[in-house]
């Protein structure tokens, strides 16, 4: 099969749904002619669809999302970009008050069918305001959605999903993502919300990792297997809903959790995981649960710092040896 | 009267603002009566607002409203008694009980919501002006906000983005000169919030928003431009709740000389009186219109308060679609 | 001892330590002379300390923020008010790029001596936008303190110790506790961070609660004292820093845990107590974790329907008796 | 020269333009061989902004910085080669290389940091303003910040605060026309944002911001005003940046015309003609100034090149105090 980048198959979902349906747009700060968004998500599409389906905002994070919402429950299908994840900060009451709540606030009149994207992640030395991973913060927001995809193909076939459901969701991708290559095949194809990805089977011990750290998940089971370890990896691939059947099923089978989230550890996706199995599965459970998640600080910005602050295979091989 | 108005119109537009009136008074009664839960915010004293700007307004055009927001709700023609059942909470309400008082929308009739956090609904009412934009119709948009809302951030973004994309939007500042107990004065150095229209190229008007001709008259500019695509204005209009902020304000941070004076200004008593000087409606005519709408606001309150409450499990539902 | 509400004594500790240090201040929508705070918590102190140190705001959520942060890295000790908990979100950036960050940002240079005190809850049929309880953002945040006092006691001893102390504190109320009333001492006293509080000792089952939930966890508990189950409530009192020594010590003595908080369920506070327990002491539990916590919904307006997502007595023995 | 200035301060002036100026070269350069982590966003051809604005403040007066900041530091008596380490996530550097370029301070010299949220810093300047205020001292502060910023909530929100409570802050808006690759034309109606003052009560002025003297002149007003309580006043500053936004922008967006033209209004040379014109300064004074600066600036380099990385584990400090 052939293989793009995870930027690429985010860009197709967004060319396949504008070419499909007239009423997706795009709006957000420098997603247009010009730049093309920051992460280059969005070049080309501009020159297809013209400025006023790729539409450059001004920087105005809450309007964005406001813009949005009005265009979501007045008939149009908007996909706003948030340039970087820390900055929708900016946007939290447009995004947890309005677009979240307005669907059952209102009894269920009107459908809100949003999608916000952006980059979380550390890992490019650009600090404290633009490297966090926030995506729990999302996931307390009932009304949401919210999306992770960690693959190319998992990137496109859930963004189109995203677009064509009736929900806001609210769409993490990762910086380090962008680059990353995988099979993406030519034919249509959507993944539906709320199916976990086993991205690797195993029968020691199970990880669950999220984003970018699915990657790092791997490369740790890689080297676990050379040392007889047998690990899982699971990919919840949507946050909200989450699978929890999937990571209860694993967990079933091998006895042991591993948690691998980049986000700060307290109160993150790694906590919801967690709990979830000690509510449901804690008799499967031959070993305390572990989480793997950065420790409870910004985002430092020298190398060294920074680098020491985010999970990796190390890291997720220590956590593994000490529960199997 | 030289409005360019039909009779028919002008009188409607009385009517309306009489039907308003009604309403909150009952509201407050039943509030009186423990019948409604929470808190209220009432409209009394802002008639002319709600009325002047909706008057303009087709059923596909669109408002957005604030937690002051049942004239809003009766203005652009969502029925009185399912916005009393959603006032009470009960399953017949536009939102189900969900929402209550602060958080009604009638999408039927344009009425895209009311949201309860002060400013929120400026840019999502810019959304709806970009929309309408993007589906290439002549809808328009009005935007009602508070005086105290116009200092919010999302007050000069959404202002400025419906500004630079020609948006076809109506932004209404209700000045009533007071934020719960925040005299305007406390909080903005200028008189007119509408000169703040400066600021995004757009034109701004104060009007006297207790006389329902003037915002009649300075919405259906605003309209006409928005129509044709020329974009934006912003709109002033200086008025006064005659009631505290919200049910259990006594409002002592205003002068009673204020209040008498705004009191004196009244929008009903001063249009009925111009009506009925200028001969375009007579007493017993007034007091027909005033008979039907207690008759209508009597039996929406029967609707509303022998509706049943939702089911609890209710709760879970609505949450996604 | 004399008994004052929970209001009250959050404005004796608000007009000692303005008294006791001239760089303490208020800030925030009608806090002053006009209103006295929307709860009424601030009034009369604009009367004795005047309007320049109660200071009333435009509605301008992000700036009342930023007016405190700029404040406390120059010598002062702000204490703003936002009215409503939901409204944090408008001051997100500030509270969590902002205030959190600084002090790490810019190496240890500067401290951000500042207190955000807000109401959350549900409870008195205000709806969507008024009724949230968003402390597990906040934890999420590292950089700031969370605090959250359950009694008049706990709140007068913690906000002067949040006042006093040099980092950014966010400072939980809930708008039923307003009206408490509980036992405060005359005499001066501070209440350190991190230290829980076991407010009902038990032997068969640990319930940890926060805020609101405290009282209704001891109303269960007086309630299951008579079916003959000893129930242990632990009050951490504030989230960041939790006291999991308190929490693990109280499950390792009962072997059972019930997380009761009003927050909404997923990735909520009740997640990251779950969580912990999990990963540190899961060798001494008889039994599933349970969390009590709203579903995942906004919170709906109509009373049946908002008693229906509140947990109470009710919800909290229904959780304790199935794994007991 | 009839500015009113000592030729000595003159001097001064010219010299720490030319200091960001050597500065951001040099800091290029070091981008180049990669020496420099993350993000560079380089301030060359703004200087007379930085300059301008801070030649009028006391080492105990404030400011307010950006993501384009090193200037501002420079200005306000930040040591180069602290700031260089920081930039290059050394151990010396004013936040031990926690905070990187986008995020320096240097609180010994009223330097209140940088922030990288675009618009975060303009309310964080208004409350030191209000701080500043509540302490009675006649401090004054500068708040830096874009034109894109200038469409943020928070511009709103602050500016309209520090009005009304008069507040001794000047807030200077860095006009070079674009935010990224976005002109301000795209997302701005008005010519000025200067004319925004007019939402807030206060002065707002638009001056060359190419011209030293002139930023110079329009800070000094505003600085007198802010000392004796008169409140805050909006300067717009014309300017330009000679790079691209950032390290990997080639900035095709600007018209080709557009970038000579600003070139040509290089403040740095513009003012060195009228200084030589004008005879305050001599051409071998001028070398000996640029001689002194390099050797400084190779002096920080070096300072910040042989400085240690922080150790790994020095992340976990510094969360709390
Ligand atoms: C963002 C936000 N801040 C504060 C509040 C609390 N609050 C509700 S109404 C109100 C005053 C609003 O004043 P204004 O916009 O003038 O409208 P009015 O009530 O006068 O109609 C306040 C402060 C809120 N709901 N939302
Ligand atoms: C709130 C926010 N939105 C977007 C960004 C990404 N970003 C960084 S700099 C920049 C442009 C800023 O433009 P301007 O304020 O004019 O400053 P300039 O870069 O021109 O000096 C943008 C969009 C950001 N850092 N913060
Ligand atoms: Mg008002
Ligand atoms: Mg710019």
């Amino acid at each position: 099969m052939r293989k793009i980048t995870y930027k690429e198959a985010l860009r197709e979902a967004l060319r396949e749904e504008m070419r499909r349906d007239p009423t997706v747009f795009l709006l957000g700060e420098d997603i247009g002619k010009y730049w093309g968004g920051a992460f280059k998500v969005t070049k080309g599409l501009a020159e297809e669809f013209g400025d006023e389906r790729v539409r450059d905002t001004p920087i105005s994070e809450s309007a964005i999302i406001g813009a949005a919402v009005g265009a979501a429950i007045t008939g149009m299908r908007p996909v706003a970009e948030i340039m970087f994840g820390d900055l929708t900060a900016l946007a939290m009451d447009q995004i947890a008050n309005q677009a979240a709540k307005i669907h059952y606030m209102f009894g269920g009149q009107v459908k809100v069918p949003l999608v916000i994207r952006t980059p979380f992640g550390a890992g490019v030395n650009i600090a404290a305001h633009h490297s966090q991973s926030l995506e729990a913060w999302f996931m307390h927001v009932p009304g949401l959605y919210v999306a992770a995809p960690s693959t190319p193909y998992d990137a496109k076939g859930l963004l189109k999903t995203a677009i064509r459901g009736n929900n806001p969701v609210f769409f993490c991708e990762h910086k380090l993502l962008y680059p990353i290559e995988g099979e993406v095949p030519e034919e249509e194809y959507a993944i539906p919300f709320g199916v976990a990805d086993v991205k690797r089977d195993g029968s020691d011990v199970t990880v669950v990792a999220t984003l970018y750290m699915v990657h790092k998940a791997l490369d740790a089971a890689e080297e676990l297997e050379a040392e007889g370890v047998s690990v899982e990896v699971v990919d919840p691939r949507t946050l909200t809903p989450l699978d929890k059947q999937a990571i209860t099923d694993s967990v079933k089978k091998t006895g042991r959790l591993v948690v691998v989230s980049e986000d700060c550890k307290t109160a993150g996706v790694s906590a919801e995981i967690a709990a979830i199995v000690a509510e449901e599965a804690i008799d499967y459970l031959d070993a305390p649960i572990k989480r793997v998640a950065e420790p409870d600080t910004p985002v430092p910005f020298s190398p060294p710092l920074e680098q020491y602050v985010i999970p990796n295979e190390k890291t997720i091989i220590k956590a593994v040896k000490e529960i199997v | 009267m030289e409005t360019g108005l039909t009779r028919e119109k002008i009188v409607g537009m009385y009517r309306k603002m009489l039907e308003i009136r009604s309403f909150e008074e009952r509201v407050f009664e039943l509030y009186a009566q423990n019948l409604v839960p929470g808190t209220i915010h009432l409209y009394g004293g802002e008639e002319a607002v709600a009325v002047g700007v909706c008057s303009n307004l087709r059923k596909d055009d669109y408002i957005t409203s604030t937690h002051r927001g049942h004239g809003h709700c009766i203005a652009k023609g969502a029925e009185p008694k399912r916005v009393m059942a959603e006032i009470l909470g009960k399953q017949t309400g536009y939102c189900k009980g969900k929402g209550g008082s602060m958080h009604i929308a009638d999408f039927s009739v344009g009425m895209l919501g009311a949201t309860a956090v002060v400013g929120a609904g400026i840019p999502i009412a810019m959304g709806a002006g970009l929309s309408i934009k993007l589906r290439g119709t002549d809808q328009v948009v009005a935007c009602f906000f508070g005086d105290g809302a116009s200092n919010q951030g999302t007050f000069h973004e959404a202002i400025n983005m419906a500004a630079v994309w020609k948006l076809p939007v109506i932004f209404v500042c209700e000045n009533n000169l007071y934020a719960m107990g925040t005299r305007q004065s406390i909080v903005v150095l200028i008189g007119n919030i509408a000169d703040r229209a400066v600021a995004y190229g757009i034109p701004g008007i104060a009007v006297d928003g207790n006389d329902v001709l003037a915002v009649h008259e300075a919405t259906r500019e605003a309209v006409e431009r928005a129509r044709k695509g020329e974009g934006p204005t912003l709109i002033e209009c200086k008025t006064y709740r005659h009631k505290g902020h919200s049910r259990i304000d006594p409002a002592k941070y205003r002068p009673k000389e204020e209040v008498e004076e705004w009191l004196r200004k009244d929008p009903i008593r001063r249009f009925k009186e111009k009506l009925l000087q200028k001969n375009v409606l007579m007493e017993a005519e007034i007091q027909q219109v005033k008979k039907e709408i207690l008759t209508e606001i009597e039996e929406a309150v029967k609707f509303a308060t022998e509706s049943p409450y939702p089911a609890p499990e209710g709760a879970l539902e609505d949450v996604y679609t």
